[in-house]
Order: structure tokens, then sequence, then C-alpha cells
């Protein structure tokens, strides 16, 4: 096994989850490309971890505290969404620009 | 052995275990309610103690016609059942019949368990949602809520094991438990968690594990009267069946585990070590089959829950409690 | 020095083995560390610390009121005080734990605990006494609104004390002695709807902080001379006699401070006025700390030092001594004759209990330390058994005034019974507690006088009379509250169990505890106070002085007669007991020698008018002034302002504003408000850089 | 230590790598694809379930078990709530997407990053090997560098946790009728 097979597949991981980030309307949808970029970093993290035989596992508690704050992020994302979708009767990240001007 | 060859005896193992356990299951609960109800049923069917029973059940259930509603998802309706029972079947990897029969022991058989427990719920939800029925809809919501919330008194009873044991390995925790406790006049007295101080643990994990088997008290997913069958209304046949067994499995292994982290599992006082893989399994199915009784034994004498006491009794009495057995479990351990 | 084998004998061998009459002795006592025990004795401190929060956060909550917290409390630091007691009579203790906390400069702030014979009493004291109290106050606070925090500060009381009795060094010392003053002033003013009950808690409170500043200013010059604030350290200094040391030259002043922050806690003469006063507390507060234990610091204080003060050579606090027991003499007196003319049955005790102190503060500056301590020892308990008494009679008669009392004996056969034991202890009749501590401290002013001091001549002469004043005061307490005609108009009635079973222990107490220190007999109390680190010579009587007994004796025969002469009730009539107001006397005992007046007038009102007129003038000229000018300056830069500001300022303003309204309808083309077109423009950039990284 | 090309299609290993990443890869991209949202979000499980299996490969076992218990067993369900209570319809969408005039630059840009990245990567450590000694991370040794090393982040994570469950609880609750909103 190379470090660079599991950081090529990171890349790639990455550069889809981005492509879904912006091509994505709908708002859970986003949220969960962001989900799949989030994985590749972890993937990245492990690697390097287990490549460096690191003394402090700093990539694995890394990838832990990503998906500790991933696991947040997802729900306050959530809430917000829910909240948006009570007001608007819509999920839609189009309609979303009232912070435009 | 060959490496292949051990892996499928162990899932062959693992498969008649889970299907001869539940089987049995579905046959105990249905003598217990009969005697605790008094229905005619089971005591005549086949002849002799209703033995044939489950079996006429079972085979009702197979040959019924297996639909799929027009309206649904049919690939994800298709796939959920198989979730549900990959689930309670992945459970059966790390329990412990004794200090060698055991499939895989893991570092953190503990935290596996939780973790593939928690798939159960996914295929719940895709049922649900699959069946394009509002009363499925309805059910997987509420099952995955009452999911979600119960399996955090769940890990926090666990963790207070975990703990005491210093160990999330099942095995460890069996030897922990089997450790001298302290020694009377050169005698030396071990006791199961149970008795050494994981009492209250006890009683929220076996809690927590009827509302994650969704078994009445704790049956607002599946509730008959308010929502036919929840989740499981557009089901029939096979796939009923599945559902129907992967409750009865996930009964049996939660029990399992129960019974490995609080009563001691395999092991029994006063019989040596070297014995044990002989006299474990039986020792481990006594005390499941003592904790299957007590789940059966609930669902038959207690009234259903509404679903805001259900959330109630998890967010406001069960984890503050499982915080409070965490810090007690520490300071057991600390003081001990 | 004593032979090796005498110090491997039971110490109450060593002692009565001692020879010599009239000076001290070398207490060589060989004294052990105590074990677990001692190391464990930090519990009985910071318990009662943590409690009060359990009982303040959880109290309300609880069956009764967290009342059952605080008792627990006292139970456990009870039972710990008792055993530590036992395991220093079978073998002495004498140690101490110390933890630095941190550094001022070179000087080491410490926690510790000390465990000695001295400490160890005084947990014991502590403990059994309070224990008695609390239980008592269960009933005698029943239906208070406060209840539960009533009993919060109460046990903070306990710890704050034990913090002090355990401190090894005098920044502890002084953290426990703000404690217990802070606890007193909260339970003084326990009842603070009335205006009066606060200006008692303040009165308390004021007075000890000018005690305090002295307490201070001697722990600083003493802490500067040694290089510690620990006892060890200096008493280790004094032990060694080292006149070079900078405590010689200092010890006077070093001592006669910390002398006047112990009168302030004691209450000796001139600052005795708060104590009287803070009888407006509850009764059980009366009873544990202004009569037990938290007045009893100032001569715990003294006694902690002792070496310090007793200093036979004369080269450290040894000056002082002289001071300390002519103000302990006229303190026994003069405010014991206060107690004549009260009517608060309160007061009565309080000023009693001044006198008793005046007593113990005597003993400790004739240099008799047993003697001074075991009158504490005693004292904690007959008094404390008095207070509760008379909160007894309190409670059922509503009113404290003894005119609203009498007749008492058959209503409340309990208490009176109590009651007089009580009293016949606190005069010192053979064979009470009283009996045996207070014979011991006049028996050693006697010595002193012996030896050919003038002062211990006449210390020794107010002592005795004190023995008069005591009889006679508290013969006509008893005589107005239990005899003759019932004069209130409530329904009095005996108290309920829970307040006269602590009054049967605490009487069996008061009737046995000067058993304990029989002199010549048998002495375990001396042997228990002997276990100190650094062991010293004491003045104390080796047997009983039977002429001194029968004196005694005599003069509180004679204090008992004449008040059942004045004051019992069918035998005079009130016109014939107003003779006995006699003309300058009694105006001057009814105005407590003027001395509050004094402070009033001549200290307070002093004082408070020109400092509020200070304040006044200070806020009128100086702070208004500030707003007022600042006011003004405002208003002429204001103007100044507003003409730069119409002509220059505006137009550049209105110009940029232009400009950037301008740029800003350019820019808003890229700033759509939506969040994807910003990741991607991001990322983007991100690629950009990546790619120029590369090149490069 | 650096291998060919040819050596690395000789490691069994490599092959249970490839069989874990394609689905991966193909989960991500129905995810970022699929027109059925609920599916996409399932596929989402695939994509998360195989990085799980590629944390286990590479010994990192605690990390993989706690992306299974955290990820699939709470997020995903979080996720599928979230759109059902949203009123999610069954069935093909085409508008969950943008139109092409978005789909083609993004495209674009997401090419050119993992070109840019994977070409760096490829140059820096191609070829470089993960010590194959290495065995699985033992969960208590992870523990004790969380606990000690670690702590202060792992408090200031939990905080973020709870600010979170609070966040989320005030936002997610319906206003009291009484008050308007």
């Amino acid at each position: 096994m190379t470090i660079a097979q599991f950081v090529i597949l990171g890349t790639a991981l990455f550069s889809i989850g981005l492509y879904g980030v912006i091509t994505r309307r709908n708002a859970v949808l986003v949220l969960a490309s962001v989900e799949v970029m989030l994985a590749a970093v972890n993937i990245n993290l492990v690697a390097f971890d287990v490549y460096l035989a690191d003394q402090l596992y700093a990539g694995q508690i890394f990838t832990l505290f990503i998906i500790a704050v991933a696991a947040a992020e997802v729900g306050i994302g959530l809430a917000i969404i829910l909240m948006i979708f009570r007001n608007r009767h819509d999920a839609d990240v189009d309609e979303l620009d009232l912070m435009r001007y | 052995m060959n490496f292949w060859l051990l892996l499928l005896v162990e899932i062959v193992v693992i498969l008649v275990v889970m299907l001869v356990g539940a089987l049995v299951t579905i046959y105990a609960e249905l003598k217990i309610s009969a005697h605790m109800q008094s229905r005619i049923g089971p005591y005549y069917a086949g002849g002799k103690w209703g033995w044939a029973q489950p079996a006429a059940d079972g085979l009702k259930f197979m040959q019924k016609e297996d639909l799929v509603p027009a309206a649904a998802d049919h690939t994800v309706f298709r796939l959920a059942p198989y979730i549900v029972i990959m689930s309670a079947l992945a459970v059966w990897v790390v329990i412990p019949f004794g200090p060698d029969l055991v499939v895989r022991d893991l570092d953190l058989g503990v935290f596996f368990v939780l973790a593939v427990s928690s798939l159960s719920t996914l295929g719940v939800l895709m049922a649900g949602w699959a069946s394009a029925n509002k009363y499925s809809l309805m059910g997987g919501l509420r099952a995955a809520a009452q999911l979600i919330a119960y399996e955090l008194p769940l890990l926090l009873a666990v963790v207070a094991v975990v703990v005491q044991a210093g160990t999330m390995s099942l095995n460890g925790i069996v030897a922990a438990q089997a450790q001298p406790w302290f020694t009377v006049g050169g005698i030396e007295i071990s006791a199961p968690f149970l008795i050494k101080g994981q009492i209250i643990g006890f009683v929220i994990f076996m809690v927590a594990a009827v509302a994650e088997l969704s078994r009445i008290p704790f049956d607002m997913p599946i509730a008959e009267s308010e929502l036919t069958m929840g989740y499981l209304t557009e089901y029939s046949g096979i796939r009923f069946t599945m559902f129907f067994l992967g409750e009865y499995a996930s009964m049996v292994a939660i029990s399992a585990i129960a019974a490995t982290m609080y009563l001691g599992g395999y092991w029994i006082p006063g019989v040596p070590e070297s014995a044990l893989n002989a006299v474990g399994p039986f020792v481990l199915l006594a005390k499941v089959a003592f904790l299957v009784f007590l789940l059966i034994w609930f669902r038959w004498t207690w009234p259903r829950l509404r679903e805001d006491q259900l959330q109630d009794l998890a967010w406001r009495w069960l984890i503050p409690l499982g915080l409070l057995n965490i810090v007690l479990a520490g300071i057991f351990k600390v003081v001990l | 020095m004593v032979p090796a084998f005498v110090s491997t004998l039971l110490p109450i061998l060593a002692f009565v083995a001692e020879e010599g009459g009239e000076g001290g002795h070398e207490a060589a006592v060989q004294v052990g560390n105590g074990g677990a025990l001692a190391q464990w004795a930090w519990l009985i401190v910071v318990v009662p610390l943590v409690v009060p929060f359990l009982i303040v956060f959880f109290g309300k909550k609880l069956p009764f009121k967290g009342w059952e917290l605080a008792v627990g409390t006292m139970g456990f630091i009870g039972a710990y005080g008792t055993a530590l007691l036992l395991a220093n009579a079978s073998s002495p203790i004498a140690t101490e734990f110390t933890l630095e906390v941190g550094r001022i400069g070179s000087f080491a702030i410490e926690w510790g605990w000390v465990v000695d014979g001295l400490s160890i009493m005084m947990y014991f004291l502590v403990g059994v006494v309070g224990f008695f109290v609390f239980v008592y106050a269960k009933g005698y606070m029943e239906g208070d609104i406060r209840f539960t925090w009533f009993f919060a500060a109460f046990t903070l009381f306990a710890g704050g004390m034990l913090v002090l009795v355990s401190a090894p060094n005098l920044i502890q010392l002084i953290v426990g002695w703000e404690m217990v003053g802070l606890a007193s002033y909260l339970l003084i003013g326990h009842y603070w709807e009335d205006y009066a009950n606060v200006d008692a808690g303040n009165k308390a409170f004021m007075t000890n902080k000018v005690a305090d500043a002295a307490l201070f200013i001697g722990a600083i010059i003493m802490a500067l001379s040694v290089g510690s604030f620990s006892f060890a350290d200096m008493l280790a200094v004094v032990t060694a006699q080292d006149a070079s040391s900078p405590l010689a030259t200092f010890g006077f002043w070093a001592g006669l401070m910390l002398f006047i922050g112990a009168m302030g806690k004691s209450a000796q003469f001139p600052f005795h006025v708060w104590l009287p006063d803070a009888m407006a507390g509850p009764t059980p507060v009366s009873a544990l700390m202004h009569a037990a234990t938290m007045v009893t610091a100032g001569v715990y204080l003294l006694g902690r030092v002792f070496p310090f003060y007793l200093d036979p050579a004369g080269l450290f606090g040894g000056q002082v001594r002289v001071i300390i027991m002519v103000i302990g003499g006229i303190t026994l007196l003069f405010m014991g004759l206060l107690a004549f003319v009260q009517d608060d049955i309160k007061k009565v005790l309080a000023y009693s209990t001044v006198s008793q102190l005046g007593y113990m503060v005597a003993a400790m500056g004739a240099g008799a330390y047993t003697a001074g301590l075991f009158h504490l020892f005693t004292h904690a308990f007959f008094k404390s058994l008095l207070f509760l008494g008379a909160g007894s009679v309190i409670h059922a008669v509503h009113s404290n005034n003894m005119s609203d009392m009498g007749g008492l004996r058959k209503r409340m056969p309990y208490t009176y019974a109590t009651f007089v034991i009580g009293t016949l202890a606190l005069i010192g009749l053979f064979p009470f507690a009283g009996f045996w501590s207070k014979d011991e401290i006049i028996a050693s002013l006697y010595e002193v006088g012996i030896e050919g001091s003038g002062t211990g001549w006449f210390v020794f002469a107010l002592a005795v009379a004190g023995s008069f004043v005591t009889a006679f005061y508290m013969g006509r307490a008893v005589f107005l509250t239990f005899f003759g005609e019932y004069k209130g108009h409530a329904q009095p009635h005996e108290s309920s169990r829970v307040m006269t079973y602590p009054l049967i222990g605490l009487a069996a107490f008061a009737a046995l505890a000067g058993l304990l220190n029989m002199p010549g007999i048998a002495t375990p109390f001396t042997s228990w106070l002997a276990a100190r680190r650094f062991p010293m010579g004491d003045v104390h009587a080796q047997s009983i002085n039977w002429g001194l007994v029968g004196l005694v004796t005599a003069m509180l025969a004679l204090g008992v007669f004449l008040a059942y002469r004045i004051f019992f009730p069918d035998r005079v009539t009130q016109a014939e007991r107003d003779r006995f107001e006699i003309p300058v006397l009694y105006p001057l005992l009814r105005h407590k020698y003027y001395i509050d007046d004094l402070y009033m007038d001549g200290i307070v009102r002093p004082t408070m008018g020109p400092l509020a007129g200070a304040v006044l003038w200070v806020d009128m000229w100086i702070v208004d002034g500030i707003v007022n000018g600042a006011g003004v300056v405002a208003r002429g830069l204001a103007k100044l302002v507003r003409w730069f500001d119409n002509r220059g300022v505006d137009g550049i303003f209105n110009g940029a504003a232009a400009a950037t309204g301008g740029s800003g309808s350019v820019l808003r083309l890229f700033f759509t408000g939506k969040v994807q077109q910003y990741a991607a423009l991001s990322f983007a950039g991100v690629v950009l850089l990546a790619v120029l990284f590369i090149i490069f | 230590m650096h291998v060919s090309f040819e050596q690395w299609l000789t490691e069994v290993a490599n092959y249970v790598f490839l069989a874990l990443a394609i689905p991966t890869l193909v989960g991500a991209w129905m995810v970022v694809t699929s027109t059925n949202i609920v599916r996409a979000v399932l596929y989402l499980v695939v994509t998360l379930a195989g990085s799980a299996a590629l944390f286990i490969m590479l010994g990192a076992e605690f990390v993989g078990w706690t992306v299974v218990l955290v990820y699939i067993g709470a997020v995903i369900i979080l996720f599928l709530i979230g759109i059902m209570i949203t009123r999610a319809p069954l069935g093909s969408h085409e508008e969950l997407s943008h139109p092409a005039t978005v789909k083609i630059p993004a495209a674009l840009l997401s090419i050119v990053l993992f070109t840019v990245v994977a070409w760096a990567v490829a140059d820096a450590f191609g070829g470089l090997i993960i010590p194959p000694d290495v065995g699985a991370t033992r969960t208590g040794q992870l523990a004790e560098v969380i606990f000690q090393r670690f702590v202060i982040p792992f408090e200031v994570v939990s905080l973020v946790l709870l600010s979170a469950l609070v966040g989320g609880i005030a936002l997610a609750r319906k206003d009291d009728p009484e008050e308007p909103a």
C-alpha cells in the first residue's frame, strides 16, 4: 500500500464533494456534499497518521474531532434548514439570497 | 484450518445460532404470553406443548405473497429488511461463548456492538420512507427518534461498564468480572458487575434495550392501534418475516450483550478456566434465557407509553442517571 | 531533663511523678505522629466547609430542611474529635501537616492542620458542644423562615472555627478568624427584619475589625521577625532562646498586637462591648459561638503561641504577660458586676461569659496554661448549657426579660434542673466542673503572688472577688427565673425532647468534666494538653490548696446568700429591692460604665459626622465639579466641531459616499448572496494559488 | 521505500483497497448527482462505509467504527429525518441540481483541483509505501493520548457539541404561539 493511493482517493472524493457543493440546489444535499469533503479529509489524515507512525496519533485524533464537529455542524445545519423550511416552505439554496446587498 | 473454510463455518454457526435463537424466542413468547393471558391456541397446535405454532406461523408468512406497493421506492423498499437483519447478525460476531468460543474478540467489542446495532435505525427509516405510506413514514420517524434517544442511555450505561472493566473487549469484560473481588477466609469471591456496582447501569441498559427493540412498553413505532403497523405496514411475506426474525434475533443478541456485561457472560463461579470452553455456552444461554424471559414478561404486563412520555423518560431521567452512573463507576473504580 | 525511662512511661505517671512546687516544670512528653487518624484530620476541617453549600443548594428539598446535614456534620466532627482525644490519651499526638498553596516573596502560604493536645481539645469541644447545640437548634428554630439558611451559616461557622483551630500558621489562623467573624455577623443579624439586630451585627463586626487590625500588624511583625508565618518556626526561635533573633527586638510589640487581636475576639475590656449586643442572634448561636467556641479563639491563640508569652527569660513576649493578666483581671471582675443589673437573661449570661473569658485570659497571663485552657474546656460545657437553658425558657415565655419570668421551676422541671447544674458548675461549687477549673486559676494566681509579684496579688484579689460576683448574679438569675410567681403572659411549658435531651447531655458534662483535672489526684487533662511539639513550663497547682478552696467557697456562699436575701421572690418586696439601687454604683452599672456611650460619642459619631460631611463635600464639589466642568468643556468643543463639520468634513464625506456608492454599484454584481458561488470562487482562488506555487 | 506500479499490482491488499475505493467514489459521485434526494443520502452511506472500511484496513479501527456509529448511525439518520420533515417527494427530480450553466464550470473547477493536487501528491509521495508492520491501533493508546496530550481540545470539542445541542434546540423549537415570533 502506498501513501499516494489514499491521498489521491481523498483528493478525488474532495473534488467530487466540491462539485456537489457548487451544483446542488437542495440545502440538505449541499450539506451531504460537505460530508463527502470531510470524509476525504479524514482519509487523508488517517493515511498520513499511519504512514508517519505518529506516536501521538494526531491524525486519528483529529479525525475523531472532525467527526464530532461534523456531527455538531449537521445538527445545527439541519436545524437552520428546518427553520428556513418552516418560514419559506422550501429548502432550495437558490432562494436563499437574503444576504444580497 | 483454511481461513475461508473457518470463515464459512463461523458464518454458518452465527446464522444457525441466530435463527434457532429467534425461533425459540418466538416460541417462548407465545407460550409465556399464553400462560400470562390464558390464550388457547399455543397450548394445542401440533399436539404436545403447541410446538408447531411458531413453525406454522413461519410457514404462513413464507407462503404469503411478497407485495411491493406501486408508489414505493422499490430498491430502497427491498433493501431495508436486509440492513435490519444484518445489524442484528453482526452483533453476534463479538459475543463470546467461552474464552475461545468467539468469532472475533475485537479490541473494541462493545463499541462495535453499539456501532452495528445503530445501523438498524437506518433500515427502519428506509423502510418507513420507501413504503410511500403516511403510517409507515410516521412509524419510521418515530422509530428513528426513539432509537436515537435511547441509544444515548445505552451508550452511557456501557461506558460505565467499560470504565469499570478497563477494556472494551467483551472477553476482557468477562475476565474483569471473574477477577477476585475480595477474599473471605482465604476463599476468593468474585462477582458480576450487576453486584459489583453496576446495578443502576443494568437497569438503564435494560430499559434502553427494550426501547431499542421497540417492544412494549416502547412500541410506538409499530403501535397497531395508532399506526396500524408503523413502518411494517406495507411489508408482507418473506420480507416481513425478515423484520420479524431480525427483531427476535436482536432481542437475543442484546440479552447476550447484557448477560456478558452485567451477569458475567459465560463465566460462572466455581468452574475452572479450562472447563469454561465446554460449560460456557450453556451458562451464557441460561443467562440469556433469563433476560429474554424478562423482556417477554415486560411486554405482557405493561401498557404502552405515550410518545412524549417516552422522550421524557430518555432525556430527563435515563441520560442524567447514566451520567451519574458513570461518575459513580469512576469513584467506585478509584476507591476500590 | 527528665530521665529517658520516665518518658517511656504513661504521660500521666510522668506528671504525677513530677517534683517541685511553685514554679513550672519541663513537660518532656514523648509525642507521636498519630498515624492515619491525624493524617486524615483534614476531613473535619473540609467537611463543614463543603456541607454549607450542600445545605444552601439542596437543603430545602430534604425532609428536615438541611438540619440533618448540619447535625450529621457536627456528629462527624464530634466523633472524629473523640477518636483523636482517645488516641491522644493513650499515646500523645503532636504533629502537623502542611501543603504549600502559594508564595509571597520568601513567605510560603501554607494550608495545613495541626494535631496536638491543644487542637484536639478544641476539635472535641467544637464537635461535641456543637452537636448538642445543633440538635437543640432544631427545636429552637422550628418554623423559622430562614431555617435552612441558619444551619448553612452555622455549619459554615463550625468550618471556620476548625480552620482557625487547625491552623499551623498565622495566615490560616487569620482566614479562620475572619470566617468565624463573618459567620458571627451573619448569625447575629439572623433576624434582620429588626434594625437593632442589624446594628448589633455591625457593632460586633466593627469592634472586631479594630482588634483584627492589631492582629494583622502583630502577624506581620511576627512574620518579618521570624521569616515565616508558621507557628512552629516562631516557637522554634522561642525555644532556642535566641536573643539575636529580630523577634527578641520586636517581641513586645508583636506580642502586644497579637494580644489585642485576641482581646477583640475574646471580648476583653475594652473590646467587650460587642458581645452582650451579639445576644441579638438566635440562642443556639449565643450558646455555641458567643459562649463556647468562637469567643475562646483569643484564648486559643494565646495558648497556641504560649511559649512565646511564657518566656521566663523575658526575651520575647514575656513583658506582655503582665498586661494580659491585668486586662484579664479587670475584665473578670468589672464585667461580672455589669451582670447584676441586667434584666435580659441572655445579657446576664453574656456578661458572665465576658467575665469567665477574663478568668481564662488572666490565667494565660499568669502563665497558667493548663488552668486557663481547662477553664475554657469546662466553661464551654456549662455556659452553652446555661444558654440553651435560657433559650428553652425564652422559647416558653416569649420574652428575654427575667421580669416576665418567675416560677418556672414546676412548669419546666428539666430546664430547671439542668440550669441549676449549669449554675453550680459556673459558680464553682464542689465537685462541679467550674470548681476544678476556676479554683485552679485562682490557685495559679495565688502562686504567682507567692512568687513575689504584686500584680499577681492584685489579680488574685480580683479573681476571688469575681467568684463572689459570679455567685451573686447567677443566684439572682436563678431566683428571678425559676422561683416565685410567674409574671409573664404566655403559657410556659416544658420544651420538646429535642431541646431537653441536649440539655441533659450537656449537664452531664458540666457536672463531670471537672474530674478530668484534679490537682494531685488525677490530671489526665494536663497530660493531654502537654502533647505539644514545643514543650514548655507552666504554672499550675500540684495539689489542692484547701485554704483557698475554703476562701472561694465562702465567697460563693456569700454571693448566693446575698442573692437569696435580695432576689428570692417571696422574701422581699419591690420597694425593698429598690433600696439596693445604690446611688452612684447602680447608674454606673446600668450604663455599662458609660463605655458604650463613650465609644458612640467619642469615636463613632465624631468620625461618622465629619466622614459623612467629607464624603458629601467631595461629592458636591469635586465629583460634581468634574462632571459639570466636563460638560462645559464638551459644549464648547461641540460648537467648534459643528462649525468644522458643516464646512470642512461634510464635503469630504459626501464625496467619499458618492465614490463608495458608485464603486458599490459596480461591485455588487459579484455580490449575489449565493453561498455556492462564493465557495466556487474561493476554491478557484485556491486552485489558482496552487498552480502558481507549482509553477514557480 | 518506493514501489513500482508492477510491484504495486502484485500485492493483494491493493486489490482490497480498490474494491473499497471504487464503491466509495461511485457512492460519492451518486451523492452529488443523484436525482432522488433520499437515494443521494443513502449513497452517502456507501461512501462513508467505504471510508470506514479503509480506516479499518489502515489499522485505525476505533476511527472506523466511530464513523459507523456517528456518521451512519446518527448523522445520516439526521439527514433522512431532515429530508422527510421537509417533505421530500418520492422519485426523481431534476431540480435538485443547478442547470448545466453551473455544472460545467463546477466540473471544470473540480477536475482542475483534482489534477493539480493529484499531480502534486504523485510527485511528492509517488511510490512511498506505508510501513506494513504498522498493526492495529490499540484503543487504549488512543485514549491515553486524547486524555493527556489532547485533553484541552477534547474538552473544547465537548463544549462545541454542547453548544450545538443547545443551538439546535433553540433553532428548531416552535415559538410559543402566545408570543409573536
